[in-house]
Protein backbone atom coordinates (compact mmCIF):
# COMPACT_ATOMS: atom_id res chain seq x y z
CA UNK A 1 0.00 0.00 0.00
CA UNK A 2 1.18 3.17 -0.75
CA UNK A 3 1.82 5.37 2.27
CA UNK A 4 -0.32 8.34 2.07
CA UNK A 5 0.96 11.65 1.89
CA UNK A 6 -0.08 15.16 1.65
CA UNK A 7 2.21 18.09 0.59
CA UNK A 8 0.55 21.95 1.01
CA UNK A 9 1.64 24.96 -0.44
CA UNK A 10 -0.25 28.04 0.71
CA UNK A 11 -0.78 31.74 2.06
CA UNK A 12 -3.25 30.68 4.73
CA UNK A 13 -2.08 29.44 8.04
CA UNK A 14 -3.26 25.62 8.76
CA UNK A 15 -5.15 23.40 11.71
CA UNK A 16 -2.34 21.18 12.85
CA UNK A 17 -4.58 19.07 15.00
CA UNK A 18 -7.34 18.63 11.65
CA UNK A 19 -4.44 17.84 9.77
CA UNK A 20 -3.30 15.04 12.22
CA UNK A 21 -6.45 13.97 12.38
CA UNK A 22 -6.92 13.09 8.94
CA UNK A 23 -3.65 10.93 8.98
CA UNK A 24 -5.10 8.81 12.06
CA UNK A 25 -8.91 8.67 11.28
CA UNK A 26 -10.48 4.79 11.18
CA UNK A 27 -6.89 3.19 11.49
CA UNK A 28 -5.74 1.28 14.14
CA UNK A 29 -2.24 0.72 12.94
CA UNK A 30 -0.72 3.57 14.07
CA UNK A 31 0.97 3.89 17.33
CA UNK A 32 2.64 6.81 17.14
CA UNK A 33 1.93 10.30 15.76
CA UNK A 34 4.63 13.17 15.79
CA UNK A 35 3.71 16.65 14.66
CA UNK A 36 5.81 19.92 14.13
CA UNK A 37 4.88 23.44 13.83
CA UNK A 38 7.30 26.02 13.10
CA UNK A 39 6.29 29.43 14.42
CA UNK A 40 7.42 33.18 13.40
CA UNK A 41 9.50 34.16 16.87
CA UNK A 42 8.62 37.66 17.73
CA UNK A 43 12.40 38.91 17.61
CA UNK A 44 15.86 38.10 16.09
CA UNK A 45 19.28 38.49 17.82
CA UNK A 46 17.52 40.09 20.91
CA UNK A 47 15.75 42.63 18.83
CA UNK A 48 11.59 42.84 18.07
CA UNK A 49 10.23 42.03 14.78
CA UNK A 50 7.14 43.14 12.70
CA UNK A 51 6.97 40.18 10.39
CA UNK A 52 8.31 37.69 8.38
CA UNK A 53 7.89 37.23 4.13
CA UNK A 54 8.62 33.67 2.35
CA UNK A 55 9.63 34.11 -0.79
CA UNK A 56 9.61 30.32 -2.69
CA UNK A 57 10.28 29.19 -5.74
CA UNK A 58 6.80 27.99 -7.11
CA UNK A 59 6.84 24.04 -8.80
CA UNK A 60 10.68 23.84 -6.93
CA UNK A 61 9.33 23.63 -3.59
CA UNK A 62 6.89 20.98 -4.28
CA UNK A 63 9.05 19.30 -6.10
CA UNK A 64 11.65 19.81 -3.63
CA UNK A 65 9.39 18.76 -0.55
CA UNK A 66 7.70 15.74 -2.51
CA UNK A 67 11.67 14.00 -3.28
CA UNK A 68 12.29 14.48 0.54
CA UNK A 69 8.96 13.25 1.72
CA UNK A 70 9.10 10.24 -0.76
CA UNK A 71 12.50 9.79 0.54
CA UNK A 72 11.54 9.65 4.55
CA UNK A 73 8.91 7.32 3.24
CA UNK A 74 12.23 4.74 1.93
CA UNK A 75 14.03 5.20 4.60
CA UNK A 76 11.62 4.64 7.78
CA UNK A 77 8.08 2.28 8.24
CA UNK A 78 5.67 5.73 8.03
CA UNK A 79 2.20 4.84 7.67
CA UNK A 80 1.59 8.85 6.35
CA UNK A 81 3.04 12.36 6.22
CA UNK A 82 1.62 15.98 5.91
CA UNK A 83 3.96 18.33 4.98
CA UNK A 84 2.39 22.18 4.75
CA UNK A 85 4.53 25.24 4.10
CA UNK A 86 3.54 28.99 3.84
CA UNK A 87 4.41 31.74 1.94
CA UNK A 88 3.79 35.77 1.72
CA UNK A 89 4.01 37.21 4.85
CA UNK A 90 3.67 35.79 8.61
CA UNK A 91 3.41 37.96 12.04
CA UNK A 92 4.65 37.00 15.18
CA UNK A 93 3.08 33.47 16.90
CA UNK A 94 1.16 32.92 13.28
CA UNK A 95 2.54 29.30 12.29
CA UNK A 96 5.09 29.10 9.35
CA UNK A 97 5.27 25.13 8.71
CA UNK A 98 3.83 22.26 9.57
CA UNK A 99 5.24 18.16 9.43
CA UNK A 100 3.21 15.46 10.93
CA UNK A 101 4.44 11.93 10.53
CA UNK A 102 2.60 9.12 11.81
CA UNK A 103 4.02 4.97 12.38
CA UNK A 104 3.46 1.87 14.08
CA UNK A 105 6.09 2.82 16.38
CA UNK A 106 7.58 6.01 17.70
CA UNK A 107 11.18 5.79 16.80
CA UNK A 108 10.37 5.86 12.99
CA UNK A 109 8.00 9.00 13.31
CA UNK A 110 10.32 11.16 15.63
CA UNK A 111 13.02 10.06 13.01
CA UNK A 112 11.20 10.93 9.86
CA UNK A 113 9.80 14.02 11.22
CA UNK A 114 13.28 15.26 12.11
CA UNK A 115 14.68 14.68 9.22
CA UNK A 116 11.74 16.27 6.88
CA UNK A 117 12.23 19.58 9.30
CA UNK A 118 16.25 19.31 8.81
CA UNK A 119 15.83 19.16 5.08
CA UNK A 120 12.89 21.69 4.63
CA UNK A 121 15.20 24.28 6.48
CA UNK A 122 18.36 23.87 4.15
CA UNK A 123 17.08 22.50 0.66
CA UNK A 124 13.76 23.41 0.10
CA UNK A 125 13.59 26.60 -2.25
CA UNK A 126 12.25 29.15 0.37
CA UNK A 127 13.54 32.47 1.34
CA UNK A 128 12.72 34.21 4.50
CA UNK A 129 12.96 38.52 4.78
CA UNK A 130 12.36 39.76 8.34
CA UNK A 131 10.91 42.78 8.69
CA UNK A 132 12.72 44.99 11.81
CA UNK A 133 12.05 48.67 12.26
CA UNK A 134 10.88 49.43 9.30
CA UNK A 135 13.60 48.10 7.88
CA UNK A 136 13.56 44.20 5.35
CA UNK A 137 16.57 41.89 6.04
CA UNK A 138 17.05 38.68 4.11
CA UNK A 139 17.63 36.00 7.18
CA UNK A 140 21.03 34.36 6.26
CA UNK A 141 21.55 30.85 6.32
CA UNK A 142 22.62 28.89 9.24
CA UNK A 143 25.45 26.33 8.89
CA UNK A 144 23.92 24.89 12.31
CA UNK A 145 21.01 23.61 9.85
CA UNK A 146 23.51 22.54 7.19
CA UNK A 147 25.46 20.47 10.00
CA UNK A 148 21.87 19.22 10.88
CA UNK A 149 20.70 18.31 7.12
CA UNK A 150 24.07 16.40 6.80
CA UNK A 151 23.55 14.20 9.69
CA UNK A 152 20.96 12.48 7.51
CA UNK A 153 23.62 11.92 4.66
CA UNK A 154 24.32 8.41 3.92
CA UNK A 155 23.18 7.05 7.36
CA UNK A 156 21.70 3.98 7.12
CA UNK A 157 17.68 3.47 8.49
CA UNK A 158 16.98 2.96 12.00
CA UNK B 1 16.11 29.87 -22.32
CA UNK B 2 14.35 30.86 -18.99
CA UNK B 3 16.35 32.71 -16.02
CA UNK B 4 14.92 32.92 -12.71
CA UNK B 5 16.00 34.73 -9.94
CA UNK B 6 15.15 34.92 -5.99
CA UNK B 7 15.10 36.38 -3.04
CA UNK B 8 18.30 39.18 -3.20
CA UNK B 9 19.72 37.73 -6.62
CA UNK B 10 15.96 38.79 -7.51
CA UNK B 11 16.18 42.60 -5.56
CA UNK B 12 19.77 42.99 -7.22
CA UNK B 13 19.40 41.59 -10.70
CA UNK B 14 16.04 43.91 -10.79
CA UNK B 15 13.49 41.49 -12.15
CA UNK B 16 12.46 37.62 -11.05
CA UNK B 17 12.71 36.62 -13.98
CA UNK B 18 13.81 36.94 -18.03
CA UNK B 19 14.60 35.07 -21.34
CA UNK B 20 17.87 34.64 -22.82
CA UNK B 21 19.69 33.54 -25.38
CA UNK B 22 22.68 31.41 -24.98
CA UNK B 23 26.01 32.52 -26.26
CA UNK B 24 28.19 29.72 -27.58
CA UNK B 25 30.57 28.66 -25.47
CA UNK B 26 28.97 28.71 -22.21
CA UNK B 27 28.65 25.18 -20.99
CA UNK B 28 28.07 25.17 -17.41
CA UNK B 29 26.24 26.85 -14.65
CA UNK B 30 29.21 28.35 -13.19
CA UNK B 31 30.18 29.70 -16.48
CA UNK B 32 26.57 31.00 -17.24
CA UNK B 33 27.16 33.24 -13.52
CA UNK B 34 30.02 34.21 -14.99
CA UNK B 35 28.62 35.76 -18.12
CA UNK B 36 25.84 37.38 -16.41
CA UNK B 37 27.69 39.36 -14.21
CA UNK B 38 29.66 40.84 -17.18
CA UNK B 39 26.08 42.00 -18.01
CA UNK B 40 25.46 45.27 -16.14
CA UNK B 41 26.43 46.55 -12.68
CA UNK B 42 23.10 44.92 -11.48
CA UNK B 43 23.98 41.54 -12.67
CA UNK B 44 27.91 42.65 -10.75
CA UNK B 45 26.35 43.11 -7.75
CA UNK B 46 23.93 40.06 -8.03
CA UNK B 47 27.08 37.88 -8.58
CA UNK B 48 29.47 39.68 -6.79
CA UNK B 49 30.03 36.62 -4.24
CA UNK B 50 29.53 33.57 -6.73
CA UNK B 51 29.96 30.92 -3.62
CA UNK B 52 27.27 31.82 -1.95
CA UNK B 53 25.01 31.77 -4.87
CA UNK B 54 23.05 27.75 -5.74
CA UNK B 55 21.47 26.87 -8.76
CA UNK B 56 18.57 24.86 -9.70
CA UNK B 57 18.49 23.70 -13.57
CA UNK B 58 14.43 22.80 -14.55
CA UNK B 59 14.00 22.77 -10.53
CA UNK B 60 16.31 20.77 -9.74
CA UNK B 61 19.28 21.76 -7.46
CA UNK B 62 22.95 21.59 -9.19
CA UNK B 63 26.06 22.65 -8.67
CA UNK B 64 28.34 25.10 -10.87
CA UNK B 65 30.07 22.52 -12.66
CA UNK B 66 26.10 20.92 -13.90
CA UNK B 67 26.11 21.35 -17.90
CA UNK B 68 23.16 23.66 -18.71
CA UNK B 69 22.64 22.75 -22.70
CA UNK B 70 19.48 21.19 -22.25
CA UNK B 71 18.07 23.07 -20.04
CA UNK B 72 14.70 24.87 -20.18
CA UNK B 73 14.85 27.17 -16.76
CA UNK B 74 17.76 28.00 -14.67
CA UNK B 75 17.58 29.57 -11.12
CA UNK B 76 19.72 31.75 -8.84
CA UNK B 77 19.25 32.38 -5.40
CA UNK B 78 20.97 32.32 -2.03
CA UNK B 79 21.16 29.61 0.60
CA UNK B 80 17.72 28.46 1.55
CA UNK B 81 15.76 29.44 4.80
CA UNK B 82 12.59 27.75 4.92
CA UNK B 83 11.41 25.65 7.57
CA UNK C 1 12.08 32.30 34.88
CA UNK C 2 10.78 28.71 35.48
CA UNK C 3 9.78 26.66 32.21
CA UNK C 4 5.68 26.01 32.30
CA UNK C 5 5.36 22.22 33.14
CA UNK C 6 2.09 20.50 33.16
CA UNK C 7 2.07 16.41 34.22
CA UNK C 8 -0.92 14.27 34.18
CA UNK C 9 -2.69 11.12 35.10
CA UNK C 10 -6.19 10.51 34.28
CA UNK C 11 -8.36 7.94 33.01
CA UNK C 12 -10.03 10.46 30.77
CA UNK C 13 -8.66 10.62 26.84
CA UNK C 14 -6.90 14.34 26.21
CA UNK C 15 -6.81 17.18 23.89
CA UNK C 16 -3.53 17.18 22.14
CA UNK C 17 -4.24 20.67 20.39
CA UNK C 18 -6.07 22.07 23.41
CA UNK C 19 -2.68 21.13 25.40
CA UNK C 20 -0.10 22.53 22.90
CA UNK C 21 -2.42 25.68 22.38
CA UNK C 22 -1.91 26.11 26.18
CA UNK C 23 1.83 26.43 26.15
CA UNK C 24 1.74 28.72 22.72
CA UNK C 25 -0.91 31.02 23.42
CA UNK C 26 0.51 34.80 23.98
CA UNK C 27 4.17 34.04 23.47
CA UNK C 28 6.40 34.94 20.76
CA UNK C 29 9.30 33.85 22.19
CA UNK C 30 8.32 29.97 21.16
CA UNK C 31 9.87 28.83 17.58
CA UNK C 32 8.57 24.92 17.49
CA UNK C 33 6.64 22.85 19.08
CA UNK C 34 6.58 19.12 18.94
CA UNK C 35 3.53 17.05 19.96
CA UNK C 36 4.05 13.42 20.27
CA UNK C 37 0.79 10.92 20.48
CA UNK C 38 0.73 7.66 21.28
CA UNK C 39 -2.30 5.39 20.49
CA UNK C 40 -3.69 2.27 21.34
CA UNK C 41 -3.02 -0.17 17.98
CA UNK C 42 -5.72 -2.58 17.12
CA UNK C 43 -2.95 -5.41 17.09
CA UNK C 44 0.01 -7.11 18.33
CA UNK C 45 2.29 -9.63 16.69
CA UNK C 46 -0.29 -9.54 13.88
CA UNK C 47 -3.43 -10.48 16.27
CA UNK C 48 -6.47 -8.24 17.23
CA UNK C 49 -6.81 -7.23 20.42
CA UNK C 50 -9.90 -5.86 22.34
CA UNK C 51 -8.01 -3.35 24.80
CA UNK C 52 -5.54 -2.04 26.77
CA UNK C 53 -5.30 -2.06 30.17
CA UNK C 54 -2.57 -0.11 31.68
CA UNK C 55 -2.15 -0.36 35.70
CA UNK C 56 0.34 2.37 37.35
CA UNK C 57 1.64 3.18 40.67
CA UNK C 58 -0.01 6.34 41.91
CA UNK C 59 2.42 8.75 43.56
CA UNK C 60 5.49 7.18 41.72
CA UNK C 61 4.10 8.21 38.54
CA UNK C 62 3.93 11.43 38.98
CA UNK C 63 7.04 11.34 40.81
CA UNK C 64 8.98 9.50 38.27
CA UNK C 65 7.93 11.53 35.14
CA UNK C 66 8.60 15.02 37.22
CA UNK C 67 11.90 14.09 37.66
CA UNK C 68 12.35 13.52 33.99
CA UNK C 69 10.89 16.49 32.71
CA UNK C 70 12.88 18.32 35.36
CA UNK C 71 16.03 16.84 33.72
CA UNK C 72 15.23 17.68 30.18
CA UNK C 73 14.53 21.19 30.85
CA UNK C 74 18.03 21.33 32.50
CA UNK C 75 19.32 19.53 29.50
CA UNK C 76 17.79 21.58 26.73
CA UNK C 77 16.61 24.80 26.36
CA UNK C 78 12.72 24.01 26.49
CA UNK C 79 10.19 27.21 27.28
CA UNK C 80 7.06 24.43 28.03
CA UNK C 81 7.01 20.95 28.56
CA UNK C 82 2.99 18.79 28.95
CA UNK C 83 3.00 15.30 29.32
CA UNK C 84 -0.47 13.21 30.23
CA UNK C 85 -0.44 9.71 30.58
CA UNK C 86 -3.35 8.06 30.57
CA UNK C 87 -4.38 4.77 32.95
CA UNK C 88 -7.38 1.93 32.74
CA UNK C 89 -8.79 0.47 29.70
CA UNK C 90 -8.12 1.85 26.61
CA UNK C 91 -9.54 0.77 23.13
CA UNK C 92 -7.89 0.60 20.05
CA UNK C 93 -7.47 4.37 18.36
CA UNK C 94 -7.39 5.99 21.51
CA UNK C 95 -4.88 8.38 22.62
CA UNK C 96 -2.66 6.41 25.84
CA UNK C 97 0.35 9.34 25.99
CA UNK C 98 0.70 13.32 24.98
CA UNK C 99 3.79 14.56 25.22
CA UNK C 100 4.50 17.98 24.02
CA UNK C 101 7.63 20.49 23.97
CA UNK C 102 8.47 24.12 22.85
CA UNK C 103 11.37 25.93 22.29
CA UNK C 104 12.94 28.60 20.12
CA UNK C 105 14.59 26.15 17.98
CA UNK C 106 13.77 22.69 16.49
CA UNK C 107 16.27 20.73 17.85
CA UNK C 108 16.01 21.35 21.58
CA UNK C 109 11.68 20.60 20.84
CA UNK C 110 12.53 17.19 19.36
CA UNK C 111 15.43 15.97 21.47
CA UNK C 112 13.20 16.63 24.76
CA UNK C 113 9.82 14.97 23.17
CA UNK C 114 12.48 11.76 22.50
CA UNK C 115 14.15 11.97 25.17
CA UNK C 116 10.54 11.97 27.61
CA UNK C 117 8.78 9.19 25.55
CA UNK C 118 12.07 7.18 25.98
CA UNK C 119 11.91 6.96 29.74
CA UNK C 120 8.57 6.88 29.67
CA UNK C 121 8.58 3.80 28.09
CA UNK C 122 11.54 2.55 30.27
CA UNK C 123 11.24 4.25 33.93
CA UNK C 124 7.33 5.38 34.33
CA UNK C 125 5.83 3.01 36.37
CA UNK C 126 3.21 2.08 33.93
CA UNK C 127 2.18 -1.21 33.12
CA UNK C 128 -0.12 -2.88 30.47
CA UNK C 129 -2.01 -5.76 29.83
CA UNK C 130 -3.61 -6.40 26.56
CA UNK C 131 -6.40 -8.55 25.87
CA UNK C 132 -7.31 -10.74 23.27
CA UNK C 133 -9.80 -13.17 22.51
CA UNK C 134 -10.85 -13.09 25.63
CA UNK C 135 -7.62 -14.05 27.84
CA UNK C 136 -5.58 -10.78 29.19
CA UNK C 137 -2.01 -10.78 28.81
CA UNK C 138 0.84 -8.88 30.42
CA UNK C 139 2.90 -7.14 27.64
CA UNK C 140 6.43 -7.90 27.66
CA UNK C 141 8.97 -4.97 27.97
CA UNK C 142 11.49 -4.74 24.79
CA UNK C 143 14.36 -4.44 24.75
CA UNK C 144 14.96 -2.24 21.87
CA UNK C 145 13.16 0.89 24.56
CA UNK C 146 15.65 -0.10 27.04
CA UNK C 147 18.42 0.32 24.26
CA UNK C 148 16.29 3.72 23.44
CA UNK C 149 16.62 5.00 26.96
CA UNK C 150 19.98 3.86 27.81
CA UNK C 151 21.62 6.55 24.78
CA UNK C 152 20.54 9.23 26.80
CA UNK C 153 22.92 8.27 29.19
CA UNK C 154 25.97 10.13 29.68
CA UNK C 155 25.31 12.45 26.82
CA UNK C 156 25.66 15.84 26.84
CA UNK C 157 23.05 18.15 26.15
CA UNK C 158 23.08 19.35 22.27
CA UNK D 1 6.63 -1.69 56.90
CA UNK D 2 4.21 -1.65 53.32
CA UNK D 3 4.74 -3.87 50.79
CA UNK D 4 3.61 -2.94 47.36
CA UNK D 5 2.87 -5.62 44.53
CA UNK D 6 2.09 -4.40 41.00
CA UNK D 7 0.87 -6.19 37.50
CA UNK D 8 1.61 -9.51 37.47
CA UNK D 9 3.50 -9.85 40.30
CA UNK D 10 0.44 -8.56 42.06
CA UNK D 11 -1.40 -11.18 40.57
CA UNK D 12 0.64 -13.85 41.48
CA UNK D 13 1.02 -13.12 45.41
CA UNK D 14 -2.55 -12.25 44.93
CA UNK D 15 -2.94 -8.82 46.80
CA UNK D 16 -2.27 -5.20 46.12
CA UNK D 17 -0.52 -4.82 49.35
CA UNK D 18 0.38 -5.59 52.71
CA UNK D 19 2.27 -4.52 55.89
CA UNK D 20 4.87 -6.89 56.86
CA UNK D 21 6.99 -6.84 60.24
CA UNK D 22 10.40 -6.59 58.95
CA UNK D 23 12.76 -9.98 60.61
CA UNK D 24 15.88 -9.24 61.85
CA UNK D 25 18.53 -9.94 59.39
CA UNK D 26 17.10 -8.70 56.20
CA UNK D 27 19.27 -5.43 55.07
CA UNK D 28 18.70 -5.45 51.45
CA UNK D 29 15.77 -5.68 48.56
CA UNK D 30 17.27 -8.67 47.34
CA UNK D 31 17.13 -10.61 50.95
CA UNK D 32 13.34 -9.29 51.22
CA UNK D 33 12.42 -10.94 48.21
CA UNK D 34 14.40 -14.33 48.85
CA UNK D 35 12.27 -14.26 52.32
CA UNK D 36 8.90 -13.23 50.43
CA UNK D 37 9.96 -16.31 48.32
CA UNK D 38 9.60 -18.53 51.06
CA UNK D 39 6.23 -17.06 52.45
CA UNK D 40 4.34 -19.41 50.49
CA UNK D 41 3.17 -20.92 47.09
CA UNK D 42 1.79 -17.86 45.26
CA UNK D 43 4.88 -16.02 46.92
CA UNK D 44 7.19 -18.53 45.37
CA UNK D 45 5.87 -18.53 42.10
CA UNK D 46 5.69 -14.27 41.94
CA UNK D 47 9.50 -14.36 43.13
CA UNK D 48 10.75 -17.39 41.14
CA UNK D 49 12.37 -15.32 38.52
CA UNK D 50 13.86 -12.59 40.73
CA UNK D 51 16.34 -11.31 37.99
CA UNK D 52 13.22 -9.10 36.34
CA UNK D 53 11.52 -8.36 39.54
CA UNK D 54 12.03 -4.18 39.97
CA UNK D 55 12.13 -2.56 42.94
CA UNK D 56 11.25 0.73 44.42
CA UNK D 57 11.66 2.52 47.73
CA UNK D 58 9.82 5.11 48.99
CA UNK D 59 8.82 5.16 45.04
CA UNK D 60 12.45 5.71 43.82
CA UNK D 61 13.40 3.46 41.75
CA UNK D 62 16.39 0.81 43.50
CA UNK D 63 18.59 -1.98 42.80
CA UNK D 64 18.71 -5.08 44.85
CA UNK D 65 21.55 -4.24 47.12
CA UNK D 66 19.30 -1.16 48.54
CA UNK D 67 19.52 -1.00 52.33
CA UNK D 68 15.54 -1.16 53.17
CA UNK D 69 16.31 -0.41 57.13
CA UNK D 70 14.68 3.35 56.73
CA UNK D 71 12.35 2.16 53.98
CA UNK D 72 8.43 3.03 54.82
CA UNK D 73 6.97 1.68 51.24
CA UNK D 74 8.59 -1.10 49.08
CA UNK D 75 6.88 -1.84 46.17
CA UNK D 76 7.79 -4.95 43.34
CA UNK D 77 6.70 -4.95 40.07
CA UNK D 78 7.83 -6.42 36.28
CA UNK D 79 9.75 -4.19 33.92
CA UNK D 80 7.71 -1.08 33.28
CA UNK D 81 6.11 -0.87 29.80
CA UNK D 82 4.48 2.46 29.75
CA UNK D 83 4.60 5.51 27.19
Amino acid sequence: MTTPTTIRLQRETFDAAAEAAKLTRGRTDIGAVVTFTGICRGDEAGEPIAALTLEHYPGMAEEEITRHVEEACARWPVLGVTVIHRYGRIAPGEDIVLVVTTSSHRAAAFAAAEFLMDYLKTRAPFWKQVEKAGAKNWVAAKESDDAAADRWRGKAAE
Amino acid sequence: MKIRYFAWVRERVGKPEEEIELPAGIATVGELMDWLAGRGEEYAYAFENRKVIRAAIDRTHVRPDAPIRAAREIAFFPPMTGG
